[in-house]
């Protein structure tokens, strides 16, 4: 066996894999705060990359200002979005505000349609493209960027859930927004608060895969679908579960596009995720992380 | 005038229809239907007969999420697999239409319901992702397993035959279509009178208790997805006679997508509301459509705007029906008609 | 008038080169129209997006068909076209689709298909012979063959695994990509262990920046060649110094290229949409348009302006010249292959440089291959 | 007779001891009280004879048979009904078809006959129907019949579960603190309700309650548990006199005084 | 400090419940609402609290006024915000947090740190069972333990007016004695004014200044305890005293039925 390719792919699929891990934990923060699955997350990650993209390239910014720029407009929207749309549905069926979001997505991608045109459009070197190696392969800068980030995001939001009043108020609210309701607690600031981070995130996950494609288009939005079963995987309420489940998937698309592919023909490494997610859910049927779901009488 | 309830008879009190109207208004209502094909240019038909379909789908659908709780997100898979299996049994061993169909369904029932056997342990988001998975999987197979699929290139289904008459015609396919609709209606209204119904909906509404009133929770669940998924696979099989060819293109999972919005809009847990769903999102496009290339005659250089704003104002369609109908149409229908019944003393 | 339809994609998955195709033949139709039309009658052509889905391709299809009773239809992809290719046959209705499938030019079997351009298969031929002919090694060229699993991107696969056998090129290796835009190192792992001289690709342009980039990080030595949707004016732009020395199999001139035909096209663009950005997709459109035009002028002339009459027309054109836009165009009763000639380019500096012109024979077994 | 015997009963919920060692008998036809403070395992105790729970240790013998293993609904279809502490009714379902479900294992007609309806399912349906009007009609809560569950009173919920639970014609009926969140009169309704349940239908009771009024009044037996252990068990009045119980649960003062 | 007149509420437009209501609760008191099943005492509390939104109900007449200002239709953050702490009926925890998380977020409008520290030993005193599981999910809870964790998080908020939904329902008889023990001490001590729902009235009538019983959406009688205490009816229907002031055994009432209401 081939052990320099069985290590270039585990350490590419590690690394490709933070990039799911970052765009996850967009997921994980609305799911902790109102226990909803947001299916517009691909398009924030969508909206996130343009707005740097033409504060880059329109307004020659520099890089670190488009940054917080982009921060600040991700911020918005996901606040706008839920006063607009999620506010009125406190309350309501979770399908509906499932629902509600794949409408959103559409809203989104129409929207950025008419402003930029489905032309992939190249998106500005922010980092140098000078590839690293690491062991045996050479990894994009912009994958080391995805890392630290993810590291970062992780140690901060598990403690902010954990020992923030704030966080533990989101969690409540997920738990039952009638009973925190009773407690003073805000529902809408908290999904204001948990809407606008999770766009952030995804937006930081937008621009760094615009650096690492070298173009940007419709279908980065795509992102989205493919970070469910990472998301599932590791637990719908789990950062940690993020991130693990960012990882395993990478490795495991990776594996399964190095060995079983030349065995079918192709497809493979798309489908691995899915089937591994089937058999981890038939084990733990709340992920690897996620918390079981209280059923009782 | 109709004010309240005087039912005499509990077999009264448990009819479909409320009035004796309201079957006379049925029954105008299905002449009408049936006359469309006389009048209805052939395009337009061809919405109707997907209408049709997305009807079937839709409560096969609203049977497995809208009264049994359990999110799906595998439709397109499962209607995949009745359109590949009856094109299968048609060209393959040339089996006539009215057994296709069936046995198509039949062959989706039973993947419906080994697909459902996870149920019992994985729940409510995990189990629509563990669906979404076994779209992928299911797309997969039926890209590979090209000697009976066609694989990329699909198969291509021969015009369904009654004898020596051939339902080649837009106006044919309707017959076909509606009658199946018919069937599939009124076998899921009764369904919900009876012991399996209202077990679905226990399931739905508190699984504990439901055991502990004697529902096998296993055996029910597994009986919605076979049964939500024999709806499916018919509506697979009808989609194969009306494309003529079938790929997996054909099968996307903004399909799946698609449905569910339907009984979200048209109302979970409701047959009726799995009727205006269907209508709605299968019309919405085509009006969008309609209305988009209308103005792109006259304005050919905005086209590509339109087509972008055509999206748009699908999602804002989406998103607007959902903050204002958040229970779905079906329930606005109940309210008005209610409102009605006792006016002008609705308070 | 003459009543057209027009099924583009301009917002689906394939929109990014749907969009400027809509756009050449849509402008190419109106200069036509501005110029006096089909003598004298005005082309109407009805717009509609069907968003690569196929449902929606048939429903429009039918409007086009019954209701507004076109006489020919101007296509998009392989899907719609495929799903759609008995009813064009049975309601004899021309249609010109962007998908290049060899398989659409056998008249025996699909009568009303048309497209403009040399084939897929044509364009693997050419690089193949473009292979051979440049290869100095001692052991025989090793190629790749690099697609996605659907209809376009296997297309031309069958007929490039034949022809290599013939020309004594070995295939070393087939790899599937995933469709939307992926990290594909573990593709380009798995391929560079074959280490083939040469790799074709198949797909558009966004999935083909991604790809180099790939493989520049990598520091893969095979030189790629992409197909007719994978080479245009964006790679350099989207894949940046990845794309240097890279070849493509173009069907089309790049706009602006230095031929006769070029200058309506900037006349048009320059008067009416100064701004915009073309590239060689939008003179494909443009192409399109301006041969299906010249089938409905042959056809009106004969006064058989219905699907069959332009069926007819159109297997009439014989060397029939754009300008350069598009080598010069035949259509027989027999044979629907438009040409076989394709041109080679290369990225250098960031541009597109023409290297030569290729021409594989019209072989009657490749009919339909 | 005996009807229901547990013996050393034991459940653990990962670290916490629910139950240990809990064993007694219950006659047929008889009252049976479980009493005891907050978190000591009357509710478990339920869910083991039930099966919502499946003890660790120790045996639940129904009528001469082992059901430790079975699953709920198993022991439904031989007898047994329960209603829930934290009300566990179909809330989105109105009254009437709250009662329906109950019918369900009574209920044979399978799923194509209910899909066509009309013919013998139709006949059967309207069956079922008759019997539940008359639980209603015992339970005087025809007014709600139609009601949603959810919209009604916490009062009368703990009706509606009640009567779910009659319209399975149980022959062991579990009832988990049926009084709590009533008023002296409504109190004094479901006793009656409850005594009529078992004297004239002849069903065997076993309840969880905190009215030590009405348990010492109406049960024939008693279980008092603590800390998941057996601290008595007897008559009424035997267990009212035990200091244990007294200082566990009783407190000094005259519960009559509550 | 708590004033209700002629309030109506109406649940989805069509069903009228409260039927002009009024109510009046004197800052520093403890005030007992009483009646029968689907009186509206619990819809009284919403209404109060401003929860009725959520169900699909509104305040349809009359006002709520709270320390001289009108809180009707307020959004519930910010009645908690002025002080007034809703514990719900049927033990509302937050099942999927611990114990200890539940406290947290009943402390959730509170800004002093040291006393938010406090104030949760003081809960863990209360009530030790809690202590105990405090890192506990509060889902595994029994009943009655939920019951202590709802009542423990109404502490934590230190509110000005505590509305207590049935602190009693399935709590045991000891523990009923000690929390209603304690509803008085945070009355006395924190000067917590309290509205107390309550089915059993005895318990009620042993702590409450006032009382109210409501019948169909009204009130129909109210008064200081000491009145309502003499009041033959309540002796009869509310505290079980017969006649002869013998209580009856639960056991011969089955024979016969009754109903008095007073409306
Ligand atoms: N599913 C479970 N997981 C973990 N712990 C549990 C579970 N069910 C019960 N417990 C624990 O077991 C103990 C007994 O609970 P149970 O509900 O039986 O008490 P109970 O006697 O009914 O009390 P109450 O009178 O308050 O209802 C409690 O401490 C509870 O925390
Ligand atoms: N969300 C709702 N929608 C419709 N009706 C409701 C709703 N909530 C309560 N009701 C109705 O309002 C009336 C009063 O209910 P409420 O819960 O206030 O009674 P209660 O006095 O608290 O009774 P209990 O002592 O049983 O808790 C009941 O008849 C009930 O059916
Ligand atoms: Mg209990
Ligand atoms: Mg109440």
């Amino acid at each position: 066996m081939d052990i320099t390719f069985l290590l270039q792919l585990i350490i590419n699929g590690l690394v490709v894999g933070s990039i799911y891990a970052l765009v996850a934990t967009g997921f994980v923060i609305i799911y902790k705060a109102s226990s909803a699955l947001n299916l517009a997350q691909g398009e924030f990650l969508m909206v996130g990359a343009y707005i740097c993209l033409n504060l880059l390239s329109k307004y020659h910014l520099p890089f670190w200002q488009a940054i917080l720029i982009t921060f600040v407009f991700s911020a918005i929207l996901g606040m706008l979005i839920e006063r607009l749309i999620l506010r009125p549905l406190i309350g309501s069926h979770l399908i509906s505000v499932i629902m509600v979001t794949l409408g959103l997505s559409s809203i989104l991608k129409a929207l950025i349609q008419l402003v930029y045109g489905t032309d992939t459009i190249p998106f500005p070197e922010v980092f140098p493209s000078a590839p690293v190696q690491i062991g045996p392969i050479p990894v994009s800068q912009g994958y080391l960027y995805a890392i630290g980030c993810v590291t970062i995001l992780v140690t901060v939001l598990t403690m902010f859930f954990k020992y923030s009043k704030t966080g533990v108020a989101m969690r409540a609210t997920a738990s039952s927004q009638q009973v925190a309701l009773t407690m003073g607690i805000s529902v809408k600031k908290m999904f204001a608060i948990s809407w606008a981070i999770s766009a952030m995130v995804s937006a930081v996950g937008g621009i760094l895969l615009g650096t690492i494609r070298g173009g940007i288009d419709m279908s980065l939005s795509f992102m989205g679908l493919k970070v469910l079963p990472v998301v599932i995987l590791g637990g719908l309420d789990s950062i940690l579960g993020a991130i693990v489940g960012g990882v395993i998937i990478g490795v495991l698309e990776n594996l399964s596009g190095g060995y079983v592919d030349p065995l079918v023909g192709g497809g493979a490494k798309e489908v691995a995720p899915y089937i591994a997610l089937i058999l981890i859910l038939m084990f733990k049927p709340y992920g690897l992380f996620g918390k079981k779901k209280i059923e009782r009488v | 005038m109709r004010c309240g309830d005087f039912k005499t008879s509990y077999s009264a009190d448990m009819t479909i229809f409320e009035s004796n109207s309201a079957r006379v208004m049925m029954g105008l209502f299905l002449c009408l239907l049936f006359s469309l094909p006389l009048y209805t240019p052939g395009y337009l038909l061809d919405i109707v007969n997907r209408i049709g379909i997305a009807i079937i789908g839709a409560i096969g659908l609203n049977i497995l999420t809208g009264f049994t709780g359990q999110i799906s997100l595998g439709n397109a898979a499962f209607m995949a697999i009745g359109a590949f299996s009856s094109g299968y049994f048609g060209t393959k061993f040339g089996l006539p239409f009215y057994f296709c169909i069936p046995l198509a369904g039949l062959m989706t029932a039973f993947f419906g319901m080994f697909v459902g056997i996870p149920s019992l342990r994985i729940k409510g988001l995990y189990l629509a992702m563990a669906t979404l998975a076994a779209h992928f999987i299911v797309e997969f197979l039926i890209v590979k397993w090209e000697s009976v699929t066609g694989g990329v290139a699909g198969l291509s289904i021969p015009a369904p035959k009654l004898g020596s008459f051939t339902l080649n015609s837009d106006a044919r396919l309707f017959f076909l279509i509606f009658i199946i609709v018919i069937m599939a209606v009124l076998f899921a209204k009764n369904l919900f009178r009876t012991k399996v119904g209202k077990a679905f909906v226990a399931i739905r509404d508190q699984a504990i208790s439901a055991e502990v009133m004697g529902v096998n929770i296993l055996k029910y669940k597994l009986l919605s997805f076979g049964i939500s998924s024999f709806y499916v696979g018919v509506a697979g099989a009808l989609v194969s006679y009306q494309a003529k060819i079938i790929s997996p293109e054909t099968f996307p999972v903004t399909v799946a997508i698609d449905y569910l919005g339907m009984i979200i809009i048209g109302g979970l847990g409701s047959i009726l509301g799995s009727i205006y769903g269907a209508v709605f999102i299968t019309l919405l496009p085509e009006l969008l459509r309609l209305s988009t290339s209308a103005l792109a005659g006259s304005f050919p250089l905005l086209v590509a705007k339109l087509a972008a704003t055509k999206e748009l104002v699908f999602g804002l369609f989406i998103v607007i029906f959902i903050l204002f109908e958040p229970s779905g149409l079906a329930a606005r229908w109940h309210s008005i008609k209610n409102y009605w019944k006792l006016y002008p003393f609705s308070h | 008038t003459i009543k057209v339809g027009g099924l583009w994609d301009l917002t689906g998955a394939t929109a990014d080169v749907g969009k400027p195709f809509a756009d050449g033949a849509q402008d190419a139709i109106a200069m036509i129209n501005e110029k006096g039309g089909i003598n004298g009658k005005k082309i109407e052509l009805i717009n509609v997006d069907y968003a690569y889905k196929i449902p929606q391709a048939a429903a429009a299809y039918k409007k086009f068909v019954e209701s507004d009773k076109v006489v020919m239809i101007n296509g998009w992809g392989s899907g719609d076209t495929e799903a759609l290719r008995d009813d064009i046959t049975k309601d004899k209705i021309p249609f010109f689709s962007a998908s290049f499938s060899g398989h659409l030019t056998d008249p025996t079997k699909t009568p009303f298909n048309f497209f403009v351009g040399a084939s897929y298969s044509d364009q693997i031929r050419g690089f193949l012979d473009f292979v051979k002919k440049n290869w100095k090694g001692k052991v025989p060229a090793k190629v790749a063959f690099i697609y996605p699993n659907h209809g376009f991107g296997k297309a031309p696969i069958e007929a490039g695994r034949q022809y290599a056998k013939e020309l004594g090129i070995e295939l070393v290796h087939e790899e599937i990509i995933p469709t939307p835009v992926q990290d594909v190192t573990s593709n380009l792992l798995s391929m560079q262990k074959k280490s083939p001289d040469y790799a074709y690709v198949q797909t558009t342009v966004a999935p083909c920046a991604n790809l180099l980039k790939d493989a520049k990080k990598l520091g893969i030595k095979t030189i790629f060649f992409l197909g007719n949707y994978g080479m245009t004016e964006a790679l350099p732009k989207l894949a940046k110094d990845a794309a240097e020395g890279v070849y493509g199999m173009a069907t089309h001139a790049a706009y602006g290229e230095n031929v006769k035909g070029m200058k309506a096209l900037l006349d048009w663009n320059k008067k009416h949409s100064p701004k915009a950005e073309r590239d060689t997709v939008y003179v494909r459109g443009w192409s399109y348009a301006v041969v299906w035009a010249e089938g409905l002028r042959i056809a009106d002339k004969n006064k058989q302006l219905n699907g069959e009459g332009i069926k007819k027309a159109l297997e009439t054109l014989k060397n029939f010249d754009t300008g350069g836009l598009v080598p010069p165009i035949t259509y027989t009763a027999t044979d629907h292959r438009p040409t076989t000639k394709t041109t080679v380019y290369v990225i250098k500096g960031g541009k597109m440089t023409k290297v030569t012109d290729m021409e594989t024979p019209r072989r009657k077994e490749w009919l339909g291959l | 007779m005996v009807q229901l015997s547990c013996s050393d009963i034991q459940l653990n919920f990962g670290g916490v001891r629910a139950l240990s060692g809990v064993s007694f008998e219950v006659l047929r036809g008889e009252i049976f009280a479980i009493i005891g403070p907050n978190g000591a395992g009357k509710s478990s105790m339920l869910n083991c004879i039930s099966g919502l729970y499946h003890p660790q240790q120790g045996k639940v013998i129904y009528e001469d048979h082992d059901v430790t293993r079975l699953p709920p609904f198993e022991r439904t279809k031989r007898g047994m009904a329960r209603s829930f502490q934290n009300i566990a009714l179909f809330k989105g379902m109105s009254v009437i078809d709250n009662l329906m479900i109950g019918r369900h294992l009574h209920q044979h007609s399978g799923l194509i006959s209910g899909g066509l309806y009309y013919g013998p399912a139709q006949v059967e349906e309207t069956k079922h129907r008759e019997y539940c009007e008359e639980i209603i009609e015992f339970l005087e809560i025809q007014s709600i019949r139609k009601s949603i569950v959810g919209t009604l009173a916490y009062g009368f919920q703990k009706r509606v579960e009640l009567a779910r639970a009659l319209a399975l014609e149980p022959k062991l009926l579990l009832l988990d603190e049926p009084m709590a969140g009533m008023n002296l009169e409504e109190t004094e309704d479901m006793v009656r309700f409850i005594l009529d349940t078992n004297e004239t239908r002849g069903i065997t009771i076993i309840m969880i309650e905190h009215d030590m009024g009405v348990v010492m009044d109406i049960s024939n037996s008693v279980c008092v548990l603590d800390f998941g252990k057996k601290i008595a068990g007897g008559t009424p009045e035997e267990v009212q006199q035990d200091p244990n119980v007294i200082k566990a649960y009783l407190g000094d003062e005259d519960p009559e005084g509550l | 400090m708590l004033t209700i007149s002629n309030a109506e509420v109406i649940y989805n437009r069509v069903i009228l419940v409260l039927k002009g209501l009024s109510l009046h609760v004197p800052e520093g008191k403890i005030v007992a609402l009483l009646g029968a099943n689907g009186a509206g005492k619990s819809t009284t509390l919403k209404a109060i609290s401003g929860l009725l939104k959520s169900e699909e109900g509104e305040v349809s007449a009359g006002s709520i006024e709270f320390m001289g200002e009108r809180i009707n239709n307020l959004d519930p953050e910010d009645i908690v915000r002025k002080g007034i702490f809703q514990v719900m009926e049927g033990r509302r925890v937050f099942e999927d947090l611990t114990i200890d998380e539940n406290l947290i977020v009943g402390g959730h409008t509170r800004k002093d740190a040291a006393g938010f520290k406090r104030d949760k030993e003081l809960v863990y005193d209360y009530f030790p069972r809690l202590r105990e599981r405090r890192n506990q999910l509060s889902g595994f809870l029994s009943g009655g333990e939920q019951q202590m964790l709802a009542i423990g998080r109404a502490l934590m908020a230190r509110p000005r007016l505590m509305l207590l939904d049935e602190p009693s329902l399935g709590i045991a008889p000891l523990l009923v004695q000690e929390i209603f023990q304690l509803i008085k001490k945070i009355n006395t001590e924190e000067k917590t004014t309290i509205l107390l729902v309550e089915q059993n009235a005895n318990i009620a009538f042993s702590i409450c200044d006032h009382a109210y019983i409501m019948e169909g959406g009204r009130v129909a009688m109210s008064g200081t305890t000491e009145q309502m205490k003499s009041n033959d009816d309540v002796k009869e229907f509310y505290l079980g005293i017969g006649e002869g002031k013998e209580k009856k055994s639960y056991r011969e009432l089955k024979s016969y039925k009754r109903r008095k209401r007073w409306l």
